[in-house]
């Protein structure tokens, strides 16, 4: 326990090593792209790493997580096996989809990263399932449904918020408010722009953080979690960020118009990880010079994943009817 | 062996199932009341409890994502759809996500849930009370459709259903919930993917399912007085279709009549036919013939209600055409 | 102008005898029902007229009004032709829907009602629409949606507000909230059981009256209207009410266990018609013999609509295809 | 005439009707954006306003509604789906309402409304955003649904959509935006009813539509060389079919292969080979063939899609057989 802190040390050890590996994944992924080496769409986590991580630092294996077309940085944060999503999203024979899902559709049951769905608000209610499932079980699982603001324009998000609420279910709606739905801004989309205080009147417990904030996410949500486990019902944690690259691939749209440089700069300046990194190091959980090793024992897992994923082989089309049915 | 309805037979697949699985569980709008699904709950709600028949609100959308959500972690859930005409509210979750997410994610995620979706035809409903939509599910890769035309399958088909490891979408019609047949009372199961023979002759196949085949039935009885002998085939499934015994028919009679419950183009009667002159056009002697509904919404009136809905005379006089 | 009630007489006799024309309309239906002579299914709106009619008191034949399942109160009450719709539950050619839309199926564009939609929640996201062309044309028109309860557990519903918030269209979100979905009681389905307060997190100007009173519910809906013909944004009312007869059909079902024979007394008690009635001749705005008279001359037109029902051809089926395109 | 892309076409089209008609409004999910629409709505927004040109949130099935609401106020909306896949959302409103209301209310409630639907093929999407299912829309009676395969339909059809008084859905494929051919500038309608004779042959007809004629284009020169004439009909519309162009070729060549981009079972290739068939089997000297999308959901991998997606040499080797 750190008193400055006030909070376990290893747990944000951990928090920041998974935003590491998020940072680097998805800045290969990046030049991967950028080189063309794959053609798969990809939408990048970059700058909103400390969400999944603080959200997924203290779940369980057994508990359940959802995600969506920014599927990367919530599949890794939750565990997920760094060589089967980069494996995957070269479209292998090797991936956790077997190349037929491709980044969009990425998949790691044995931690509990259930699914990701490109559907906007397309995974909210399968979520839902899962915590009902999870009630019906009593064992203290948890479901985690991740959507962005933009999910929350689709009527389908408030009807799993009813549902879940009505039925007290243990189910954790995790908002990444980064105040885009593509191109358009929150503003000219939504009556409120805050979603926790929108969806106050359904009586939902909720919370609205700071989501570049490790500190404040994980507290947050450790609240919500032990609540959920506790049989006492669902919670909304709203995390606003912002997404430093563009909605799809790795450039930084910033010709289009709809965003201004300054805006990404000052969230650039924000940085989650160099946040976390110096409070640890300023706190003296962790010297420079760990941070350092960590940081190239990372990269060097990623680019292990990279070789990985270069050295799988291609689905073979005559098994490509394989999955069809189960 | 003892008679029992078609509504009957659902309510005892579903009391052998959910006694022997305590994994199924049911959800949908209107399943814990007898005005939506007719007597298939008698006694559910008694013996399984609020936990296990989960009545909803009207959140079509969602409650099927939950209910693929809870297929997806250890269950297998029965989801009711009161009219087919409720289902377009969750073709999202339906299309895109149930019948996909298997495929999409590999290979390792089964979804094994049943949809019960009931076809309500007639009473001066209207368009968006009437429809008989299986066709729209038929061409959907990763779901399987099937449509029981009697007691016996009703219970063995949605038994099969729910034991199977996909999306299945088990359609019913409110017509037939009266009709009786012979039904053991024990747990069994049929196939989801092979039509049956009902009724062998040689001078026409009929193909039809559902509330449809109880229409054929008339005009068949009504065909062997005029010594037309019919192979009545009942589909039972249209995802997969079974074209190995349609053809088989087809190669004996030479002659095909397709008959479907649902609309003209791009229907099931589309389908049937196409696979057969595709795979055997030259077994048959004549033009093949469709008599489904017309591409109309369904009038309210009765009157035009009747001119709407295909019956056994139409059949009849079709037959009897086809073998002039 | 009365004084003791501080609003316009005319008005109030207007809306009485809507509410009488619609309880004697559905009590007629009801009748035909029973014995048969339709087989068309009737939802029936005795109990909820004096919504229906107070909403509607100050609407123009420009205005929209859009329903739902039932439909014939807010019909009648937009000015619908009573014969026209009485021949449509008889499903003749004459009915205003020509015999193909039955009883959930109802329009007279002429005063402004566009359409009833058995979907629930269907029609919201319409009406929106309405909304919309309304305020492109600029000419002060109005756009009702009439809904229950039981359409707010669709998310259309809240797609629909959203968009009519965010760019402030003039649109009246009218729930008539009789707590029931057909069986299912709200607190069985709604997180929030009060949709006005549900929804305030949207920004959007609510008000919560008592459906059972025309004077609580035609002020608030004054407010609302002269709101919208000044561009200042939509409103939802929320009005509490409840259904005397059963969901479907002629019938009182009290047999199916799912509501109280105490509870359908206690409202049958707060009749809005004898309520308004003796508001009004207390009040000296109208005596008990007019009040007589004015019942009978409903009764007669009632009379003569399903004389003029009956009385109407069948379509003939030769022209089934007619409609389908335009 | 000038050669301009099927993208540009769309445009044009768009702005000629936007400008003569003071009621068309545009509506839908990133409309003002180049991500969604590539260049089809270029010079639209700056031209007519935000107000002409609204870019909603993702709330497909309200907008659909919207959109409804709209047509039956005075205007005559184009809904734009960026891609078909995000359709399934709006089903009630497309397929219970809009296409069912106008007949429902008895018949003077039409709903001009077109709803572009984009399908976006390949590219390693996976299920969830590369479907083509035209064949469901084709089911629903109440609907017009036309697919262009070329500058000039594009144009000319679209413009025709938004003048009809009915719901039309008008698909594109994203593949066909760089393809060029010759538009004439000005403002003119293409019928919304009748296929077209692309080429004229007499040893086979191939029945295809929107970017599968491009594939089809591709096969008939190679079977030119092959000495094998084609009679080309390009669909149009698959709602309505215009059957007779499709009989008459077929009572000239007797052959008849029909190329479609979407799923096998309940496609549009099975109705067209079914209207042939129903109306005149006799002219066919062989079983007709259907190349479709087998019935799976799309594959990610490139590699999986290149086995997936049928192309010219399919095309070619299937008509090579027909008329051997
Ligand atoms: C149903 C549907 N409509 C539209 C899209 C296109 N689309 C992809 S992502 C996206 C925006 C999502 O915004 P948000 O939920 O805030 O997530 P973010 O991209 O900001 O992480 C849209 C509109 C889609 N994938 N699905
Ligand atoms: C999409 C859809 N799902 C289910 C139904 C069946 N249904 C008809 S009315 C109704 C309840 C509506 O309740 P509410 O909106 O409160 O209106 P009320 O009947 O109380 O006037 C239901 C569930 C339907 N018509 N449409
Ligand atoms: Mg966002
Ligand atoms: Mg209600």
């Amino acid at each position: 326990m750190n008193e400055k802190l006030n909070l376990k040390e290893s747990t944000f050890i951990s928090i920041l090593k998974s935003m590491i590996r998020i940072r680097f994944f998805e800045e290969n992924v990046a030049e991967i792209a950028k080189r063309q080496e794959i053609q798969c769409p990809v939408h990048l986590y970059i700058g909103q790493e400390a969400i999944a991580s603080s959200i997924c630092a203290d779940l369980r294996n057994s508990d359940y997580v959802y995600s969506t077309h920014r599927s990367h940085g919530h599949y890794l944060a939750k565990g997920g096996d760094v060589n089967k999503i980069m494996a995957e999203i070269y479209c292998r024979e090797e991936g956790c989809s077997r190349g037929r899902g491709g980044s969009m559709h990425v998949i790691d049951r044995n931690v509990g990263f259930m699914l990701s769905s490109p559907i906007v608000g397309g995974s909210i209610s399968i979520a839902v399932g899962s915590a009902l499932a999870a009630k019906m079980k009593n064992k203290g699982q948890v479901s985690v449904a991740f959507f962005g603001d933009g999910a929350t324009d689709e009527g389908v998000f408030y009807e799993s918020l009813n549902f879940a609420i009505v039925n007290k279910l243990p189910m954790i709606f995790v908002c990444e408010n980064n105040s885009f739905s593509t191109h358009l801004p929150d503003f000219l989309r939504q009556s409120n722009t805050s979603v926790s205080e929108r969806v106050k009147g359904f009586n939902i417990n909720v919370d609205k953080v700071d989501g570049n904030n490790p500190f404040e996410i994980y507290k947050s949500v450790g609240k919500m979690i032990e609540k959920a486990r506790n049989n006492e019902g669902p919670s909304l944690i709203e995390c606003t960020t912002y997404r430093w690259l563009s909605h799809v691939g790795y450039w930084q749209d910033l010709d289009i118009g709809y965003r201004k440089k300054v805006d990404v700069e000052q969230w650039m300046n924000r940085c989650p990880i160099k946040f976390l990194a110096n409070e640890l190091i300023q706190n003296e959980v962790i010297t420079q010079d760990e941070f350092i090793k960590l940081e190239e024992e990372i990269k060097n897992q990623i680019n292990n994943a990279v070789i990985f994923a270069k050295n799988s082989s291609s689905p073979d089309p005559i098994f490509i009817m394989e999955g069809l049915y189960n | 062996m003892k008679k029992i309805k078609y509504s009957a037979a659902i309510n005892q697949a579903q009391h052998l199932v959910m006694d022997k699985y305590e994994s199924v569980i049911q959800i949908g709008v209107g399943i814990n009341t007898p005005w939506y699904v007719g007597q298939t709950m008698n006694g559910l709600l008694n013996r399984y409890g609020e936990e296990r028949m989960i009545d909803t609100p009207v959140s079509e959308n969602a409650t099927t994502g939950i209910a693929i959500g809870a297929a997806l972690s250890g269950y297998r859930p029965i989801l009711t759809f009161p009219r087919m005409d409720f289902m377009y509210y969750a073709m999202d979750q339906i299309c895109n996500h149930a019948a996909s997410l298997n495929y999409s994610l590999g290979g390792n995620s089964p979804v094994p849930l049943v949809i019960r979706a009931i076809i309500n035809r007639k009473g001066e409903q209207a368009a968006q009370h009437s429809q008989a939509i299986h066709a729209l599910f038929m061409h959907i890769p990763g779901l399987k459709v099937v449509m029981p035309s009697n007691a016996y399958d009703a219970k063995g088909m949605l038994i099969a259903a729910v034991e199977d490891n996909n999306p299945v979408i088990y359609i019913e019609d409110r017509e037939l919930y009266e009709f009786e047949s012979e039904v053991p009372e024990d747990y069994y199961t049929v196939s989801l993917d092979k039509a049956n023979v009902e009724l062998e002759g040689n001078d026409l196949t009929i193909v039809s399912s559902s509330y449809m085949m109880h229409q054929c039935r008339i005009a068949v009885k009504a065909l062997a007085e005029k010594k037309i002998s019919v192979d009545l085939i009942d589909l039972r499934s249209i995802k997969p279709i079974d074209s190995e015994t349609i053809l088989n028919s087809i190669r004996k009679t030479g002659k095909l009549l397709v008959v479907d419950g649902g609309w003209l183009t791009g229907g099931v009667a589309a389908e049937i036919i196409s696979i057969v002159v595709t795979q055997g056009m030259q077994y048959l002697k004549s033009n093949p013939v469709r008599i489904t509904l017309p591409d109309l919404p369904a009038p309210a009136s009765f009157v035009l209600e009747n001119a709407y809905y295909p019956d056994n005379t139409k059949i009849f006089q079709s037959a009897i055409s086809l073998c002039l």
